[in-house]
């Protein structure tokens, strides 16, 4: 049980994505993991305020190119989206469980920064249908990002009424976003006995289970969802 | 002149290198020693704890709070489950020990000092973020050379106490640790310290307070360090805000035999590989041979080769 | 609404804004009153002081250490050839006082209290580079409430009590101060620290130890805070590593009613002329009309429109 | 009595002069002082390393440009070297006093770098002639910058000897360099009678007399050298 694997990479491009920020780093090759899985990035030199890395999942990997989507709102992803180099951490934690079959995608603001690798790595296998929620049309423009046919819904509709929709369902429903939205997701695959899988947020300091700062209650107790998830079977965290 | 030599020892527990963990800032069972010298496991107390209910981490200046609560599995669980594969990490393992009563901290000695995968002990008698209990004995002289005595009398591994900066004289209770015949010393645990809620307003951690760590307390740690050597002798395990070699020489100079890494771990736990290399030139630099020869030397009463 | 309004008080004395220096981190006569609401002077003690051997200061992560050692002209001088220029400023004067005996402070509070140019007395039982004086006062709760009974009985203006972090349980201090008849409180002074000179291996400020200040002792001040005006409801001065306009609402939310600023003013003297119309801002989206009303509102007993 | 004046400024370009970098800052016109005052400057983040700005003296004014000489061996240094921007206070503290008539300009390491905006100013009045002490060729290569007719002493020379064989003289001698070696500067013009003017040194934290961290023994006593100095009579500080 080694630490995760470390390095640095260039940064080859920062994009704004409407009210989203793409930091795309120049790969070196190394093992991306899967989707769902994510890294803790960190600005070289780190400013003071963000001494700690901040946990990211990737939008996509591949191609020489490690690429991130992220909603820049405070000092370590401020510092992110101006660093001319950044050091990754990993991949760690468990990514999705690709399933076989028909899959729904349902994002929530910056929760649809997980969903357009996972959409290419299912597509091969299934029809894939994708709801994506945000607060507003600035922040929907990432849509394109994931699914061009994506359903969007902005508040004050929610990303639920759509899901509803296609629901009941024979296909998998992979969720990413805030957690109230998860967990109304949650009751509705419940609902109709549809396999659904959460990734889920916590705040991190290392992403590796050294800290224990990043409890969830799951199975009815304080787990690190680091080394739990960050993605999780619904069942297991429905309130 | 010959490279220097790592090796060091503490209490007559041989280590490869004088870098150990901090307690609860690496579990060793998901993420290995990180090339370490020793493993200091999380505080165990007596009976399970599920810690404290998130968010209990937030991040302050060049550190961060923390209230996790000494989340463990309790000590039976501990024994049961973790320390035999502790056992097999190939290093050193320092178990660390927290408790509401002496009777409890007895208890947990007793059965982990008799353990052979255990060799040392140190009590955690300064856990900023659980009510009652080890906090208060650490910031009470008798009641800290009381525990330390009863402790003492339960296992014959060394005993090491760790203490908190977050006391008037931190040598009175470095003191009262030796005369009840601690082994060594361990600091510093966090800083008393608090977040807000920038939204609600409100303490941001479920804890309530919480413990600053990282580089922002570098200088209050090195201060504690050289007050509890300057006042007791005793071999230290000196940590708080380690971040490079450079840190690690001024921890030596203040007076610890060993030096702690925690909230840097967190930054990068590849640290430890990056510092060892760049230590032994460190003291090369300073002329000394091993890590032995520059403990303590920031004192005016000891003499050495490094003294400019 | 119409924006909120900065001006406040403190004992009744009026302020423009809520903001102040630290005592000891501007020279008004060198460099103006910033846009601050009052001044706080550096401490006075009854005979000059030549202060410290340099260095006297050392940065640390996100802070420094400093070790001045009170250097000042003494009361006489002080009163002689800056107290009129000070109350030419336009600004409300608190004159912070240090001494090494009660009767040494109580001398300067009898003459700085009789001085029209002064509003308040800061007492400053709390400089941590200063090897006896006022630093131990500041740790012992019956010295402390002694020492305010008696600088009380030589005034009639305010006196407020300035803290030191460095305690095992600020709150007791706190209390003691308060039941000295304190009018309202400081907190935070610096926290003991120390910094090792890289290149001698020796401690590197002239006066051996320091006090830490800046950004990295930030939670460690709003602990502070919050348990002082939990345990006394005092008007307090809260202050700590103050850089920014949210800080300010942070500091104000565990009970501070005015701010101050120390260490960042030397990163940036125009800070408080930013952080003025933000904290206009601040104020009104927490729907606060006044700063008062988010005065303790972190604290559970505490109700306000600002809570979530 | 208001605060030093502030302003943020693009950095134009950052290059190195053998041992040491030139730090050049796009200015705005605002008055850069006279030589031997001094900026404070930070880097735009500035690191948790180095949170306090440092004090530098311009190597030169106007033109557009503000540039620094700056030996880059800490934190603070380190990051200007590599900002984008830098936040600049001053100019700030006393500078040298021109006095019309010949010259001399001495300097040690690092401390050549206020000179070569001095030479600049004394050129018109009167004859200027300047020695300078390095530790290495390395470092030495910034004489160039200075005076190109400087005579150089290199370690384990030093810059007093070529003093010496000008003294005495009808002229000014204007020093900067280490403490050790301004003392000798001093002691030296003592003893011929020639007027001196040394630009000192001191770990600073404000540069604008708040923080009472710059001690100088001045006078007898330890005053604030961003306040009385940083350029005092040699008179005023022999030991
Ligand atoms: C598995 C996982 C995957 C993620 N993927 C992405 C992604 O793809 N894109 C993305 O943009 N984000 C993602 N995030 C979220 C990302 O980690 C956070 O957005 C990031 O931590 C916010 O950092 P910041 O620097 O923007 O904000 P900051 O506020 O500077 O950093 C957050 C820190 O501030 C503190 N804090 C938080 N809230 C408060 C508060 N109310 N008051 C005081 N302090 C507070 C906490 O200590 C926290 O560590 C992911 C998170 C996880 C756990
Ligand atoms: C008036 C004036 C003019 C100057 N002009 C120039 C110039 O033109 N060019 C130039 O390069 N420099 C100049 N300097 C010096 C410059 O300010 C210092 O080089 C700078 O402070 C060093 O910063 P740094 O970040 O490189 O090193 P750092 O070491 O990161 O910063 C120095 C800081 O480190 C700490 N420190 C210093 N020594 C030790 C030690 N032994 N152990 C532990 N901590 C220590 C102190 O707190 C000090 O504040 C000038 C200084 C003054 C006062
Ligand atoms: C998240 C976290 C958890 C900690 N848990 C414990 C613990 O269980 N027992 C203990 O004695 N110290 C604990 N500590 C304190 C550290 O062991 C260390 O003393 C302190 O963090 C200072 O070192 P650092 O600045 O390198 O982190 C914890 C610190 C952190 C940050
Ligand atoms: C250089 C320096 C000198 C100080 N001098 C004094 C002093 O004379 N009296 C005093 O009560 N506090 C003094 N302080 C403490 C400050 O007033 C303030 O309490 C402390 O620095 C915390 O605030 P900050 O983090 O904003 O600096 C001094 C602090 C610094 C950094
Ligand atoms: S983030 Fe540290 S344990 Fe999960
Ligand atoms: S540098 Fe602060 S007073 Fe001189």
């Amino acid at each position: 049980m080694p630490p995760p694997p470390a390095r640095s990479l260039p940064v080859a491009a920062v994009e704004a994505v409407g009210a989203y920020t793409l930091l795309r780093l120049r790969d070196d090759g190394a093992d991306p993991g899967v989707p769902g899985q994510f890294f803790m990035l960190r600005a070289e030199p780190a400013p003071a305020a963000a001494y700690l890395p901040r946990a990211v999942s990737a939008a996509w990997a591949g191609d020489g190119e490690l690429a991130f989507l992220l909603d820049v709102r405070g000092e370590g992803t401020r510092a992110l989206a101006r660093a001319r180099s950044v050091a990754v951490l990993g991949p760690v934690g468990h990514g999705f469980l690709t399933v076989p079959g028909d899959a729904i995608l349902v994002g929530g603001g910056i929760g649809a920064a997980i969903l357009p690798w996972l959409r290419r790595r299912l597509a091969p296998h299934g029809r894939v249908q994708t709801v994506l929620g945000f607060r507003t049309p600035a922040h929907a423009v990432c849509a394109g990002l994931v699914d061009p046919d994506a359903t969007v819904a902005i508040e004050p509709t929610l990303v639920t009424e759509p899901l509803a929709r296609l629901l009941p369902a024979r296909a998998t429903v992979y969720a990413c976003g805030p957690d109230r939205m998860l967990q109304a997701v949650a009751a509705l695959c419940a609902e109709h006995d549809v396999p659904c899988q959460l990734a889920m947020e916590a705040a991190m300091a290392c992403g590796f289970g050294a800290c224990y700062g990043c409890a969830v209650r799951i199975d009815g107790v304080w787990k690190r969802l680091c080394v739990e998830g960050p993605v999780v079977e619904a069942a297991r965290v429905l309130a | 002149m010959s490279s220097p030599d790592l090796r060091t020892e503490l209490c007559g527990v041989a280590l490869a290198n004088p870098l150990v963990n901090g307690s609860g800032t690496l579990d060793a069972l998901t993420a290995g020693t990180l090339g370490l010298g020793a493993f200091v496991t999380k505080t165990v107390t007596l009976h399970p704890r599920e810690g404290n209910p998130p968010p209990r981490i937030a991040e302050t200046p060049a550190g961060m709070v923390n209230s996790i609560g000494l989340a463990n599995p309790g000590l039976k669980a501990f024994c049961a489950e973790h320390l035999p594969r502790l056992g097999e990490l190939g290093v050193p393992v320092i178990a660390s020990v927290g408790g509401w009563s002496p009777s409890e901290y007895a208890t947990a000695v007793a059965r982990l000092g008799a353990d052979p995968a255990v060799a040392a002990i140190e009590l955690n008698v300064s856990c900023p973020n659980v009510e009652s209990g080890c906090i208060s004995i650490g910031t009470d002289p008798h009641e800290t050379r009381a525990l330390v005595e009863r402790c003492r009398a339960e296992t014959d591994l060394p005993v090491l106490v760790k203490l908190s900066p977050s006391v008037a004289d931190v040598a009175a209770i470095a003191t009262a640790a030796a005369e009840g015949g601690a082994h060594g010393l361990v600091l510093i645990n966090t800083v008393r310290g608090i977040a807000i809620d920038r939204e609600r307003l409100r303490p941001l951690l479920g804890g309530g307070g919480g413990g600053l760590s990282g580089p922002a307390v570098k200088p209050v740690a090195l201060h504690a360090v050289y007050h509890a050597w300057a006042a007791t002798g005793l071999p230290i395990i000196g940590m708080g805000g380690v971040a490079s070699a450079q840190d690690c020489i001024e921890f030596l100079a203040a007076g610890a035999s060993l030096v702690g890494i925690g909230t840097s771990l967190f930054a990068d736990p590849h640290l430890p590989e990056r510092i060892l290399p760049e230590l032994g030139d460190l003291l090369a630099r300073h002329g000394a041979r091993g890590i032995g020869e520059l403990v303590g030397v920031a004192h005016p009463r000891v003499s050495s080769s490094t003294r400019a």
